[in-house]
């Protein structure tokens, strides 16, 4: 094994350790909207769909980059408004303590 | 329509059937409403408030459409009316009905009143059972001569008194919550299979004891109870009744004696001091020993048979009372404010006793065919 | 730009992922965490175009404007109660992405010899990205309607998904030994295949706890894409999505009372009405304590409707204690008293007096009533009789007439009973069956406990 | 020592100074007890149950040592002894204390024992009050034509009883406690600056109300307040008494006539049905219209005196009295069991009156000499 | 053993250590958590000895036996009130490891040229290494009472440590530029210096914060040397002390009301006996509602004291909720009343009825007096005079010869009041100076709200 | 820099956040164990005071290597072991609803 998988392994690792500590006790209600939002960030993938439709070679690839390009960024953009419209319903009425500050 | 208030003829009776606000209801939706002179003044409202109120107070009110009173009240006290609205006890006093059907006088008996969801707001019977269980609650705790709650004092420290509750109707569940109140250690007794789950509903323990499924009639009341239960039930409940401190009996059925629960014996066994208030005394009460209105001594300990406990509170009972009559009038008056008597509607139906000079009241008639 | 700096630019982009999904995680958070997020995934595609050789233009261009156009057009036009089938979509989209790149790659490698963990990773993102694919497309269309929304089975389903499942695996082996072409386009097709298989017996009840588990995948795809193109970007961002889906999924199945298993392979599932978090028990809808707490916190007033079962479940002072931290937070609170709840008049009265709620906040009908139009939410702890609106509405009721608290003028009604079950009278509820009421079934003393706990993590 | 335990001589008194359990305390250790046939029996306790303990019942006692009596008792009452021990009401009733000295007759006034924390066990006051705080909102719940606590029902929602608490020490704290607890709105006020924490540590509201840092002396009593004082007390006091459906009062100085704190206008403004129950009637009266023992009706406003509180719960009024008692005698008995009575001492010291045939207690010589 | 199956087994190791840091945090998990870390450490030291071209034995060998034995000795024979100091002094030895093998390091490679970044984790490593050393160990000897626990300052203190701190960076700077074995030894010799000088300001009562930091800055020192031997097993587990560490500091001054930059520079602190986390007013110890609820959830019985307090805070209700909770895990409870608790007779009972304290559980002076020997916490809430001691054991006091309730007799006793005022009698009361008794200084009612939901964590 | 550098630096960042999520909220009795327990773990610098203790080469190194050894080997084992004694004082009473099962 090549020591760039272990260390790919090694970080992989660890990011889902904090993926798992990350999210403890999280509200039903917020359910959708983090669901929404963390897709959004696996659409990371843009990155890689980037390179893929700007490497040139065999023409199929860049196809590939095409659609890998767009899927991605409908899932990125599209991704971030929606969980920020579905966050918009919090707001909270001011507390009597908090209207002196 | 013109509706007199009577002044109550039973003497220890302080309330009024119709206080002041009440009046100014029924003055507002075009009703004459007179009062006689001095008719709420024992429960607190004086007759120039009544006269505020919009209505006639006299000495001699003469002839009305609409008689209100508290009850019991015979042809005589009524005079010359249409229809009598009051607590007629038909079932006690049957010869009276038919006294009132020969005199053509419509009697609507509060008491027939169902007691369902719906008619709650005329639901006399559980207005004035409010009343009755928490004087009820405050007479035992002023004659006990002992705390009801736990004191733990420099001079020793006092256990809280045991209070037993017989019968968890309506005013079996207020005095309950009312010496629950006063911190005593209370529980509860009743024949019907719900009652275990409302009397814990306020914090207080149930008596273990025969609940008979088929105790419950329609309309929530019970049903006498057969002989076996009655023994099983004079068993279960000879413990719970030494151990009290205050027993405070409510059992009823309707239109027959109340069911005998705690005898002599039983009593004999209480601790010296104790107290039995029974609220059934007026139909012969639920303890043997039971005189009505008066407080008899039986080897240390007094048995209470209160007659005017209501009356105890006559201000509130008179409002809550005069409320429960508005509301019925508000279903029997018609668009034009007349009295509409009609057999099929269910409120008016089990409220009336006499119709069109008849008695249509099946089991009066039937109490009367007896007696016959 | 150097490599390195371009990397360290990654790691403070994943970090920004990490930020963002943590404060994603509470609701007086969530907006900024989303912010971050957007912030951090913005600076590593940035970083991207500047660190990159760029030998083709027209695919980034199009697909940038494209994806970018129908993304903004989706997220900003569909209805909310549409949220949970875009979420999919979007989904399906990411995994779709993921497969294309590992694709790309191995067109593009195709004359290449590859070492073996390189052609593995590549198979299994593209395996990954098309269940995902596939998948998230079933949930999209049940959601939607545009399918049949009950569990779809068949006899022997079970025995072909397998078989599909194994053939999947062998072509995955196949491919990876021989970099044969053939095996690795077969392995797609069937992992497509089996995306669809495995969602559409699935009710669309379940569909939320569903499209949690494939967001999971679609995070593992993009990880695996980011071993295949050495991007620790992809790695850390994939394995964080990875993992937190995981535990987005349990919590989820938790919040349903179901475990993972049975939404998989249960093939049961509740009606075609599936929406948001909120399980069904009949017509009516069941929410949680963790729900009803945000409700209440984020009122500006509550009003409570005690009944029978309040005294009951004695969950009086649990109640009052329910209220108090409620007031701590400036929520308004009374307590709407109909005349007749409990079991003998005053009742109520009794018990929270016990409880030593001050007596300016009882409310009897006409006031309760007056204010309820002007209530968030009303809370109907253990009553039923007395809230009705049959009462109101239906002269056949036989309890027609009589005066009820209109809780259902508020805006949103919370009921805490343990059943759908008939109080006193009898009679139905039809309040139950309201969009605008949320079931709560417990007993009234422990909802209480769960309420004043929650209320905390809020 | 030969204890006698009188029969008390007060007629509406049903207590006794030494129930049956105390008497068998104090044979245990030595002491002959004799109990004047049918002394206990108005509390609850037979003369058998004396017996029982190991006492002597008889109908004619002889001299003792020792008479034990709830009082106010007088030379004649108390016969051959050489201590009696009750209320002795010294202040009230100077010329009896000379005529106790001149007996030769050591008196121990159970008011006099000091209110320290180290004898509380002793201190009859506190538990006597606690008896009579309770009572009186017993007394009030029960005489009031209404409810105390709120009941919102099908026949009209009834709002909360207003119970006003004028002096909150013993007997208005526990006054406050009970009113409380039937569900009352309460509100309290005292003299004193620490009353308002604890009247609010009953959950009460306190009035504002003057507060006079030196009002408080020593051992916890309020001093007498000037004039002006007290015109601002009536000023504040004015509009929440005109509020309350119930006023008690439990207002004392000792050694004083009760403070006036309800004027016959404040009563006025009362509302028709409203009560008024002073405990100090017997020290004449918090409320201008206050009469001793009686219940006067001003314009549809009761107002009670009662001087027999404690005695309406006197079994356990006695059973605390008397732990207070044998307390008392245990810190007074040397270890061969005879009285011991050390002027130094603080708990006999200050419950002394005369020795050796002499006043000792200074006020009690000052009011005599006032006097003469 | 190839060199990627080492450091998957240092991943697995690493993991172990997350696990068990996270397992640490709960009582419940806690125990298990250490095992878990430890077998962790066993089999990162196993692969790494099977994994090692060893050309000297004897070192090794040495130094494990004489180092295991030496742990081994300490941990077992050191008094449980001495275990501040004993971390304090592990720690020292952890800091002083790091620091010796980057010198090692440092020795070996003098010869050759390094890169920059190598150098500087090495004089990194040394620095931190030996700063937490010598800290460490003055920490130790504060808390051992070797030298005075009151903070030692002197005029001018900051600029002396300042300049240090300065001509530190300096000398790091230096060596780092240019390989200079001077100035990398010099500035070792200075971090060592500095190390003495920054601790020995600071009161021993702030010592277990200074702990903390100095944990947390020897995990940072073996992450510094992991970069210096490329071993991804110390960087990561390195790392993760170093970041808990900081969020345990932060938690223990926020357990102790202070802030960190106040424990470091406030240069006060309290007395000279500084153990555990407890801060003090003067000889009393005070203590958390954390704490308090742990307590409370591993007895077995638990009595109540209730005074005046109570009834002033009208924390009635709460008291009662936070015993019903208690009763639900298990615990025995009782409350014991004095009968002159309060200021009027009955006083507690009035306010427990209205909570609804079940007249089982009040128990009258007699009867608490034979349970409190047999009881593990007494929790008295606002009662002073009716748990003074001395009435028992002072003839001179004016309460001499009063019954108390006896709670010295039971384990741990607990006083919750606002502050050491005495009660209604004005007399000090020494129950609150006793060694078993802990203060919670708090309003009555907000101790039980707090001690409810510290419970729930537990 | 060096590539190696820079997964140096990526998994120390990761493991930080790991370590910054991993502790929340610590009831004040558990402060001391878990500093004593992390601080056992740190003593993963054992690791390499074994590599340096046998490399061999210059003497002093060796020393040095001796010495990290045996200060690295106190912090581990002493550190594991005291934090078991101090852990053992959590001991639960059994509720009576454990007892059943
Ligand atoms: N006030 C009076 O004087 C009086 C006297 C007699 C009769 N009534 C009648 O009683 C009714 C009162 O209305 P209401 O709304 O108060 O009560 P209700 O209509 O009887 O409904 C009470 C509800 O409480 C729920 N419940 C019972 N135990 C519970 C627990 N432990 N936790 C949570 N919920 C519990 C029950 O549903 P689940 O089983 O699903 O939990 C039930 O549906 C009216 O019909 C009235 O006419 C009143
Ligand atoms: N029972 C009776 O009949 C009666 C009548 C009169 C007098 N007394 C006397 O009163 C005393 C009763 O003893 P006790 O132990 O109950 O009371 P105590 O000795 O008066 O002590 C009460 C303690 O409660 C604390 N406290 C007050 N408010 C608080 C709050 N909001 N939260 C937390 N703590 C609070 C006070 O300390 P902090 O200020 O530090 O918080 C005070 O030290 C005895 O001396 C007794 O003789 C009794
Ligand atoms: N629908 C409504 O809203 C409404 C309103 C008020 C009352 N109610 C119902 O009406 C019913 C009667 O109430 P009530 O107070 O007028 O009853 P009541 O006065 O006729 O009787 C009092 C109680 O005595 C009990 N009892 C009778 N015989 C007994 C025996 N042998 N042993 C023990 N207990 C015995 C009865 O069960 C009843 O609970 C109750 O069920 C009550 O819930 C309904
Ligand atoms: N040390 C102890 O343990 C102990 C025990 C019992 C009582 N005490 C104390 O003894 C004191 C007296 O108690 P008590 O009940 O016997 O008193 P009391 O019967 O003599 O008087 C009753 C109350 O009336 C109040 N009062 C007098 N003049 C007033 C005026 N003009 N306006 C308003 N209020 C007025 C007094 O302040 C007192 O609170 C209290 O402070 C009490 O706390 C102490």
């Amino acid at each position: 094994m090549s020591s760039l998988l272990i260390v790919g392994i090694t970080v992989f690792v660890l990011a889902s350790f904090i993926g798992f500590e990350v999210i403890t006790k999280v509200p039903p209600t917020l359910h959708t909207p983090l669901m929404s939002g963390s897709n959004a960030i696996s659409g990371i993938t843009l990155v890689g769909a980037v390179i893929a439709a700007t490497a040139g070679g065999d023409v199929l690839a860049t196809v590939f980059g095409f659609l890998a390009v767009t899927t991605a960024t409908i899932n990125v953009v599209g991704g971030f408004l929606v969980t920020d419209r579905m966050l918009g319903m919090f707001r909270r009425p001011k507390r009597p303590d908090e209207e002196a500050s | 329509m013109r509706i007199r208030v009577l002044r109550e003829p039973a003497e220890r009776e302080r309330r009024v059937a119709l206080v002041p606000r009440g009046a100014s209801t029924l003055s507002d939706v075009g009703h004459d409403v007179v009062v006689t002179a001095g008719a709420g003044t024992a429960a607190g409202f004086p007759d120039e408030a009544y006269e505020g109120a919009g209505a006639v107070v006299t000495a001699d009110p003469g002839p009305a459409d609409l008689v209100l009173a508290v009850g019991p009240v015979t042809v005589d006290d009524v005079g010359d009316t249409g229809v009598v609205l009051a607590f007629l006890d038909p079932l006690g006093s049957p010869g009276e009905m038919r006294r009132f059907a020969e005199a053509g006088i419509t009697a609507l008996a509060m008491e027939l009143v169902p007691r369902t969801t719906l008619a709650q707001s005329m639901d006399a019977l559980s207005s004035q059972a409010t009343a009755a269980g928490y004087e009820a609650a405050l007479l035992a705790a002023s004659r006990l001569p002992r705390f009801m709650p736990m004191l733990m004092t420099a001079a020793g420290t006092i256990p809280p008194a045991r209070v037993l509750v017989l019968g968890a109707g309506v005013a079996g569940l207020q005095a309950i919550a009312t010496a629950r109140r006063l911190g005593a250690v209370v529980s509860g007794y009743d024949i019907r299979p719900a009652a275990k789950e409302q009397v814990e509903s306020l914090g207080a323990k149930f008596v273990g004891g025969p609940v008979a499924e088929t105790a419950e009639t329609s309309g929530g009341y019970a049903g006498e109870v057969d002989e076996e239960t009655r023994r099983r039930q004079q068993e279960a409940l000879a413990e719970a009744v030494a151990d009290s401190d205050v027993v405070i009996t409510t059992a009823q059925v309707p239109g027959r004696a109340a069911p005998r629960l705690v005898s002599r014996e039983m009593v004999e066994r209480m601790k010296p001091g104790a107290l039995v208030v029974d609220l059934a005394a007026s139909t012969g009460g639920n303890c043997e020993l039971t005189v009505p209105g008066e407080t008899v001594d039986h080897r240390g300990v007094s048995i209470v048979g209160p007659l005017d406990l209501p009356s105890r509170t006559a201000g509130h009972a008179s409002d809550m009372y005069s409320r429960n009559v508005v509301s019925l009038l508000g279903h029997l008056t018609d668009d034009e404010g007349a009295l509409v008597v009609d057999p099929d509607a269910e409120v008016a139906a089990s409220g009336g006793v006499t119709e069109d000079g008849e008695l249509v009241y099946d089991r009066v008639r039937a109490a009367l065919e007896d007696d016959a | 730009m150097s490599d390195a700096a371009r990397d360290l630019v990654y790691l403070a982009a994943a970090a920004a992922f990490i930020i963002g999904l943590k404060r994603l995680g509470s609701p007086r958070t969530a907006r900024s965490g989303n912010l971050i997020a957007s912030t951090g995934m913005l600076v590593a595609v940035v970083v991207t175009l500047l660190d990159l050789e760029i030998i083709e233009w027209w695919a980034l261009v199009a697909g940038l404007v494209v994806g970018g156009a129908v993304g903004v057009l989706l997220a900003l036009r569909v209805q909310m109660t549409s949220m949970p089938q875009l979420v999919a979509a979007f989904n399906g989209f990411g995994g779709a992405a993921s497969a294309l790149v590992a694709g790309a790659e191995f067109i593009r490698l195709e004359q290449v010899e590859l070492p073996v963990e390189t052609i593995l990773t590549m198979i299994l993102s593209v395996v990954i990205g098309s269940i995902t694919l596939t998948g998230s497309f079933v949930a999209f269309a049940k959601l939607q309607g545009l399918v049949s929304g009950s569990p779809v089975t068949y006899p022997g389903m079970r025995f072909v998904n397998g078989a599909l499942a194994v053939g999947a695996v062998g072509l995955v082996v196949w491919a990876q030994a021989t970099q044969e072409p053939l095996a690795f386009w077969l392995a797609g097709g069937s992992a497509l295949l089996l995306g669809i298989l495995v969602v559409n017996p699935i009710g669309g009840a379940d569909m939320p706890v569903v499209i949690a588990l494939l967001n999971s995948l679609s995070g593992l795809a993009a990880a695996m894409t980011g071993f295949v193109i050495t991007n620790s970007a992809l790695i850390i961002s994939g394995a964080l999505v990875g993992a937190s889906g995981l535990i987005l999924t349990k919590l989820m199945t938790e919040a349903m009372n179901r475990s993972l298993s049975n939404v998989l392979f249960g093939a049961f599932g509740g009606g075609d009405s599936g929406g948001g978090s909120a399980a069904e028990t009949g017509d009516a809808t069941s929410t949680s304590a963790d729900d009803v707490a945000i409700a209440l916190a984020y009122a500006s007033r509550v009003v409570v409707v005690p009944g029978y079962g309040l005294a009951v479940a004695q969950a009086q002072h649990a109640l009052r204690e329910l209220m108090t931290e409620l007031e701590a937070r400036g929520v308004e609170v009374a307590y709407g008293i109909h005349p007749v709840a409990g079991r003998m008049p005053g009742h109520m009265n009794v018990l929270l007096a016990e409880a030593d709620v001050p007596y300016d906040q009882l409310l009897d009908l006409d006031q309760t009533n007056n204010l309820l139009p002007r209530t968030d939410v009303v809370l109907v702890v253990g009553a039923n009789d007395v809230v009705n609106p049959s009462a109101r509405d239906d002269a056949a009721s036989p309890i027609y007439g009589m005066p009820i608290l209109e809780v259902d003028k508020a805006a949103t009604v919370v009921v805490i009973k343990r059943s759908l079950s008939p109080g006193f009278a009898g009679i139905d509820n039809p309040l139950f069956y309201l969009d605008r009421t949320k079931m709560l079934f417990a007993d009234a003393k422990k909802a209480m406990t769960d309420l004043v706990s929650a209320l905390e993590t809020v």
